[in-house]
């Protein structure tokens, strides 16, 4: 919590972490001068905004120190259960408010099964996953779903702009921004923290841990099926493993953004998010295959987080640049 | 005496901008029980777990039995024969005690891929208990043990190497009854005829003239003294003015002068199967009720009771006159009753937090100001202020709680109660591992409250009952003794709380 | 003073109602599995056809090798998501060596060198560096995948002759038996000994639980840590190179569907024998109902999205039978 | 007798998955049989084990459409040591003396499609591709395309990405992309119809409604596409219902003792604007509706 922890050491990451933006940002583009264009800063504003969301839901789950393996399902039965709305004819936001509802439903099925009865989170979320991933099917057998989605307007959802930026990036900042202030200024962000953190001291400060615990898998449902609803804004169409890919950039952004900046937070899942967007946007702009660029944002991934640990800091103090690393990050413990 | 088996020099360790300790000079002889002395925060803890290799010092020379060492791991120094009960003992709570006691040695060859013999580990649990004979389940899984039979089976543990050459005990009374700590030192005087050194930490500083041979004092990181018992009691040293650098008078403030004032809370017949039965008691505005029990005697269980944390089965509860029904902390949260739990560091706080962030949250209704975004700026002057009155040491409110010393970590604990403004005040065993001095504030800060609030002080602690409350009453298994006429006097409580009898 | 270490008496009643949700929650899974296959061989008698078990006991000796090491991982309160990633590099390893022209053992060495080196990775950046096992492994699986994908261009590499594990997936023994279980089914029976009987099996529970505690003790918390992640990565490995086999060719994307089915068997098989706790036979015994399930719901016909949902249901259902098991033969009060 | 036959069906998903199992189920209900089918859904190995598990069941002949044709090899090998007859459908299955294999001529899809963007272009500027290299078949067509553009040296390509359906950007991202880096390309040409619907949308998006687009497979999406004007201008529509139905037939044909052909390659149809006038047909690919529509098979 921005407010809660010691202002200069957040401070001294959030700098790293803008050192660590720019820098991979000049790297992309040397290597690739039409990066900086803002046809590809703008592709990259609106590539970010479907993982973006999935990273936002799971940043709620982490925050109570859970997991949710079920994105990939939730995000298809959503997906074409918002497909088939729009194809029956229904307007957008009737089709968005099933979504909602539907994913929402879901993350209210495994957060109550989790925190009101105790089931073991990954085991549950795996089932429940894969009881949605077939659901995905009931529509259509499995057959893309295109119907109308010109005549609905959803892929104005990702094709508009507003003030010069793309429709979808707003979605994503507006978003982030009632997040982040329910995260951080509010009573509901330390209820949701203190959950997670010591969940029986939280219940005897009169918190009531176990629907926090729903609630963030509640809130996670609901921002997966509005990221696979940008995806489908995105590819005009709902098929059953659209959000397939969902899941791994968004625990991807969700950790690298906690490692760099000491936590998992919403800003840290928004930088997290970014830096992944970047360079994958990068690599697609170089024509980079994918087999490489996958590897490089987990390589990428895997020296943020070492970079970033206590103990590699550790190791630097040992190595006799102590000094100069306890001015960059004062207050910094061992 | 004889030659030193662990001696250490100019140690010092920083935690970040903590000097937790500086040039610390020490030395322990074979058979020799010492105590370690300071007040909270002193750096008791940091220097033994130097000594056990939990953690690395920055500087400084260890030597045992004369040779120097390094420790890198704890494994290092249980192979130089120093055996450890952290303050806070981890063991394996799904593991039974035996296996627990055993854990790392289950056979003589040690390492991953030694057979486990079970009856070998039984009859070396045989051995062990007749050695040091302690009345205990082993076959119990530590998880559902109490913490005094956790206390046993860390301290069992740590006796159970055949080599152990130096006894490091961290604050082992803390949580142990009079009767057990009897038993704690009985078993200490077997080691020591044996020649092992016992380094020994306490707040309780009767027991080091119960039990010790020699004492060192820490304050501010470094040892400011070292003598022998002996010496102390010819020069009549004050051990608490030598750990405080200060003196100190009485711990216990007075008494109320005025009469006590209207009933707030007020208990009746409450029960909760196998734990109390027929609990009756009012607590009054303007005195402080104290209620003596034993571990097991159902005092926890009856804290946990009213705040709603384990409903009872029957009886009635009335606040302010009114007949309430309180199923969850919540619900007692808003009644405006508080519970400081006796396990601070799982129930209490939020360890990875700091003071800014444990103090508001059991009443976040005051820090949003009734709203639903909180009020920063008022949250942290509020909680400045009241860890100043609880005097937090040091007084960061950035600090995570996982950084302050025990004791300094109970302020904490005590500051979230004063900031939830609560109308009756339960406290759990307040000041275990809490130094003298601190004791005497939190003290002072129970009489304090006890002006606006019902106050009930339930410890284990016959001594800080009496000599903090106006009224007392004992649980024993269960059920309540109360004085016939009057007030209990100290001896009469303390049989009314082990025997469960009242002194004519 | 008296030292006790025998528990205290039950009523007799008690105990038999204790006993009985014991033996439920140590055999629920295997109960099932034959409740699974009676149901689905009385609707399709071919489940039990001798060329049906060979495919389903070769799949099933594939997958326990896949997530016999996982399981330990598991249990000791770690997590290893790049085991199928693993996998797949050493798959296409092995087949991109034999395109190369180096031979069989060469290419299988290879394979497995591989997993060697990326079980050390994890081992190192989880018990040396500290970091989040699922940080690392999410890392390190992206990192197979891509080098197993780099190494045939995105494509599958075909493999022409057979290998020296092409014998062992042969139906032998009466048509009905790969001969590749019998060396699974050993090593699984060592594991086992090893989980029940050798100390690191206690430590490997003892860690999850309270890793302080292990690490305060004096065990060598850092090499176990280490030799856990390397031996869940050599399996996976052996794994891979099976596959490659299997499928005569290397598979960059084999490894995918792993993950969750992967982690399903050794979650379901956590939650029979020791509940909560991911252990040898619990592995085997969900192994042989996935697959079962798997082939059953072929020989149905069953669309693959009605599997899914079976399959989910089932969990679901067995988390709960266990959960309520556990719950109940664990009602033993405190200090009682 | 009544025969008995059995699919092995690496999916039965997207309008190439239902129309290859409804082909086979229309085929056996109208020649005569009983069909047992199983869905690998994707899953290479998950079909090779279904495989094996059909032949146990000893059917009279045994369909399939491999998720993997390499991967399922060996357990074709075994099918046919087993002495069952196997009927391939969508792609071969190499190594394999199956009985009869339906597919289209991936190479020659390849190949069509990119000529009629090099004339599109007037033989003359630069291209864009989008790949998917990951099995055999889907590779062949990229060979195709190179092959077309040996004989149009002015043609050039100047950027290309290959694809993978477990990747980290989605298809449309990769066009984005392909746009942003070069906004003056005048075709794409992509390996697959996915690629190309969403590839349209990007084009549209970005402003280029005069770019030229083609794709491969022939799905009621892509048809709706090219039949409004965007810049998605051809599908290469495959039969799969024809290969399915192929199959089949020449199982009857072969347990009648009967010749069977070894290949066949089922018609493609260049789906163009013009052909789609009067409606978007859902079931060209039944044998005889393509006459019908008046299409002429391409390749
Ligand atoms: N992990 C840590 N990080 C930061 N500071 C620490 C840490 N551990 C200890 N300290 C600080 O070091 C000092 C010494 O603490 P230590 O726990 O040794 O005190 P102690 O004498 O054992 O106190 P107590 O009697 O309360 O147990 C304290 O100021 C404490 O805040
Ligand atoms: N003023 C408010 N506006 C919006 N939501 C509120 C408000 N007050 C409380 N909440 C809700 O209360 C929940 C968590 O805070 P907390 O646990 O302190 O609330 P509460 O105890 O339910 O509220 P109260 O204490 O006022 O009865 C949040 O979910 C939040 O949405
Ligand atoms: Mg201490
Ligand atoms: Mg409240």
């Amino acid at each position: 919590m921005s407010g809660f922890q010691d202002n200069m050491r957040q401070s001294a990451r959030g700098v790293g972490f803008l050192a660590l933006v720019i820098a991979v940002g000049a790297a992309l583009a040397i290597a690739e001068p039409r990066f900086l264009s803002s046809a590809s800063l703008n592709g990259i504003a609106r590539h970010m905004a479907a993982n973006g969301l999935a990273a936002l839901g799971l940043t709620f789950v982490v925050i109570v120190r859970r997991f949710d393996l079920s994105l990939p399902g939730v995000a298809a039965f959503a997906g074409m259960s918002m497909g088939a709305v729009i194809a029956a004819g229904a307007p957008l936001w009737v089709a968005v408010a099933a979504g909602i509802a539907i994913g929402a439903a879901i993350g209210m099925v495994s957060g109550v099964a989790i925190s009101r009865f105790g089931l073991p989170d990954i085991v549950t979320t795996i089932a429940v996953g894969s009881i949605c991933a077939g659901m995905a099917f009931l529509y259509t057998g499995g057959r893309s779903i295109f119907q109308n989605f010109f005549q609905v307007g959803i892929t104005d959802l990702n094709d508009a702009r507003l003030m010069g930026l793309g429709v979808s990036l707003w979605i994503l900042l507006a978003i982030y921004a009632v997040a982040w202030f329910v995260m951080h200024r509010t009573r509901t962000g330390v209820a949701f923290y203190a959950t997670g953190e010591n969940p029986v001291a939280a219940h005897f400060s009169g918190i009531a841990t176990k629907r926090y615990v729903a609630l963030a898998y509640v809130l996670c449902g609901v921002c997966t099926a509005l990221a696979v609803l940008l995806i489908l804004a995105e590819s005009g169409n709902a098929e059953t493993n659209k959000g397939a890919n969902l899941m791994m950039p968004a625990y991807a952004g969700v950790f690298l953004g906690a490692a760099i900046l000491g936590g998992t937070s919403v800003l840290a899942t928004l930088g997290g998010i970014l830096l992944i967007t970047m360079l994958l946007d990068g690599f697609a702009l170089m024509g980079v295959p994918y087999y490489y660029s996958d590897g490089m944002i987990s390589l990428i991934l895997l020296a943020g987080v070492l970079a970033f640990s206590d103990t590699a800091r550790g190791w630097l103090a040992s190595f006799g640049i102590r000094r100069a690393f306890r001015r960059s990050a004062p207050g910094e413990k061992g | 005496m004889a030659a030193p088996i662990l001696t250490a020099s100019g140690v010092s360790k920083r935690f970040g901008p903590v000097q937790a300790l500086q040039n610390v000079a020490f030395h322990v002889a074979p058979g020799e029980v010492h105590a370690l002395l300071g007040i909270n925060g002193a750096g008791k803890s940091t220097f033994i777990k130097i000594l056990s290799g939990i953690i690395q010092k920055d500087g400084g020379q260890i030597t045992v039995g004369g040779e120097e060492v390094h420790f890198r791991t704890p494994e290092d120094a249980i192979r130089a024969g120093i055996a450890t009960v952290q303050q806070h003992p981890e063991l394996v709570p799904d593991m039974t005690g035996l296996d627990n006691i055993f854990l790392g040695r289950e056979s003589a060859r040690r390492g991953l891929f030694s057979r486990i013999d079970q009856r070998g580990l039984e009859r070396r649990a045989k051995a062990l208990l007749s050695r040091f004979p302690v009345a205990l389940d082993l076959t119990l899984e530590v998880g559902r043990m109490s913490a005094v039979e956790r206390e046993a089976v860390a301290i069992l543990q740590a006796i159970a190497g055949e080599n152990t050459r130096v006894l490091i005990l961290d604050e082992p009374t803390s949580t142990l009854t009079d009767i057990e700590r009897e038993d704690l030192f009985a078993l200490m005087g077997l080691l020591k005829a044996q020649g092992i050194a016992i380094i020994y930490i306490t707040h309780q500083l009767e027991e080091v003239f119960a039990i010790a041979d020699s004492f060192s004092i820490f304050r501010n990181g470094t040892c400011v003294a070292r003598m022998t018992v002996d010496e102390a009691k010819a020069g009549r040293v004050s051990l608490a003015d030598l750990m405080l650098g200060e003196a100190i008078g009485d711990i216990f403030p007075p008494r109320a002068a005025t009469a006590p004032g209207d009933a707030v809370l007020e208990v009746g017949a409450l029960c909760l199967q196998g734990d109390f039965d027929g609990i009756s008691l009012t607590a009054r505005k303007g005195e402080v009720l104290g209620i003596f029990g034993l571990v097991g005697s159902g005092c926890d269980e009856l804290a946990k009771a009213i705040f709603g944390v384990t409903p009872p089965d029957s009886g009635t509860l009335r606040l302010r006159g009114q007949v309430v029904r309180l199923t969850s902390p919540r619900a007692a949260l808003d009644a405006g009753v508080f519970l400081v739990p006796g396990d601070r560091r799982t129930e209490g706080l939020v360890l990875s937090r700091a003071a800014l962030f444990n103090v508001p949250l059991a009443n976040l209704r005051r820090a949003a100001a009734g709203r639903w975004s909180l009020r920063r700026r008022r949250m942290q002057g509020d909680a400045r202020a009241l860890t100043g009155d609880v005097a937090l040491h040091p007084p960061s409110l950035t600090t995570p709680a996982s950084g302050f010393s025990g004791g300094n970590q109970q302020k904490i604990v005590l500051a979230k109660g004063l900031y939830s403004q609560a109308d009756v005040y339960i406290f759990v065993e307040p000041t275990v591992g809490v130094d003298i001095g601190a004791r005497a504030k939190i003290y002072a800060l129970m009489r304090q409250l006890s002006r606006d609030a019902a106050v009930i002080v339930i410890s284990s602690d016959c001594d800080e009952v009496h000599g903090v409350a106006d009224r007392t009453l004992a649980l024993h298994k269960g059920r309540q003794v109360e004085p016939v006429s009057g007030v209990f006097s100290r001896d009469a409580l303390l049989m009314a709380g082990i025997m469960g009898e009242v002194a004519q | 003073m008296t030292m006790t270490m025998t528990k205290p008496a039950e009523s007799h009643r008690h105990r038999t109602r204790r006993r009985l949700s014991r033996l439920i929650t140590n055999l629920w899974l295997v109960a099932a599995l034959v409740v699974l296959t009676a149901l689905i061989a009385s609707q399709r008698p071919q489940l039990l056809d001798p060329g049906n078990v060979v495919a389903v006991l070769k799949s099933f000796s594939i997958m326990v090798m896949m997530v016999l090491g996982l399981t330990w991982v598991i249990a000791a309160g770690k997590i290893d998501v790049s085991f199928m990633q693993v996998a797949a590099l050493s798959n296409m390893l092995c087949a991109w060596g034999l395109s190369q022209g180096w031979g069989w053992w060469p290419a299988i060495g290879a394979g497995l060198a591989a997993g060697l080196a990326v079980g050390l990775l994890n081992g190192w950046l989880v018990a040396v560096m500290r970091l989040p096992a699922l940080i690392v492994t999410i890392s390190t699986a992206g990192l197979c995948a891509s080098l197993a994908a780099a190494l045939g261009k995105g494509t599958v590499i075909r493999i022409a002759t057979p290998g020296p594990v092409a014998s062992l997936l042969e139906p032998q023994l009466g048509g009905a038996v790969p001969l590749i279980v019998l060396p699974v089914l050993a090593l699984a029976a060592l594991a086992w000994f090893v989980q029940e009987r050798l100390s690191m099996g206690r430590y490997i529970y003892a860690m999850a639980q309270n890793e302080t505690a292990v690490r305060s003790v004096g065990i060598p918390v850092v090499g176990l840590t280490l030799l856990l992640f390397v031996f869940s990565a050599v399996c996976a490995a052996l794994a891979g190179v099976i596959l490659a086999e299997n499928l005569a060719s290397g598979q960059p994307m084999i490894g995918g569907p792993y993950l969750i089915n992967g982690l399903t068997v050794v979650l379901l098989g956590g939650m029979m024998v020791h509940v909560g706790k991911p252990n040898i036979l619990g592995t085997l015994t969900a192994t042989l109902f996935i697959g079962v399930l798997f082939s059953g719901a072929a020989l149905l016909g069953l669309p693959d999205y009605q599997r899914q949902i079976i399959q989910g249901a089932l969990l679901l259902t067995g988390l709960v039978v266990a959960m309520l098991a556990a719950r109940h033969h664990g009602e033993r009060r405190k200090g009682g | 007798a009544d025969r008995t036959f059995a699919a092995s069906l690496g999916w039965t998903t997207y309008d190439s998955g239902r129309h290859l199992q409804d082909g086979f189920t229309a085929a056996v209900a109208e020649l005569g049989g009983s069909l047992t089918t199983t869905d690998a859904g994707f899953d290479a190995r998950v079909q090779s084990d279904q495989i094996d598990s059909l032949v146990a069941s000893r059917p009279d002949a045994l369909f399939i459409t491999p998720a993997d044709a390499v991967a399922i090899a060996p357990a074709v090998q075994r099918a046919i040591a087993a002495g069952i007859p196997v009927f391939c459908a969508d792609s071969a299955v190499p190594g394999s003396t199956v009985t009869t294999t339906a597919m289209s001529n991936n190479y020659g899809m390849g190949v069509h499609s990119c000529e009629f963007i090099c004339k599109a272009i007037g033989g003359k500027g630069k291209i864009a591709r989008v790949m998917l290299p990951q099995n055999e078949s889907w590779d062949q067509r990229t060979l195709g395309m190179e092959w077309v553009l040996r004989g149009y040296p002015e043609v050039e390509i100047v950027t290309e990405w290959a694809f993978a359906l477990a990747g980290n950007v989605t298809p449309r991202q990769a066009v984005d992309n392909i746009l942003t880096s070069n906004p003056d390309i005048d075709a794409i040409w992509c390996a697959w119809d996915g690629a190309a619907v969403e590839g349209t949308l990007a084009a549209r998006a970005a402003g280029r409604d005069d770019l030229i687009i083609t794709g491969i497979d022939g799905g009621s999406q892509a048809f709706n596409y090219i039949a409004s004007d965007t810049p998605l201008k051809l599908s290469m529509a495959q039969s799969f219902y024809e290969m399915a139905y192929s199959c089949v037939f020449y199982a009857h044909e072969s347990l009648a003792g009967r010749n069977t052909p070894r290949l066949i390659v089922t018609p493609t149809y260049a789906v163009v604007k013009d052909m789609l006038q009067a409606g978007i047909p859902d079931d060209f690919d039944v044998p005889g509706r393509g006459a019908e529509l008046g299409w002429v098979r391409a390749v």
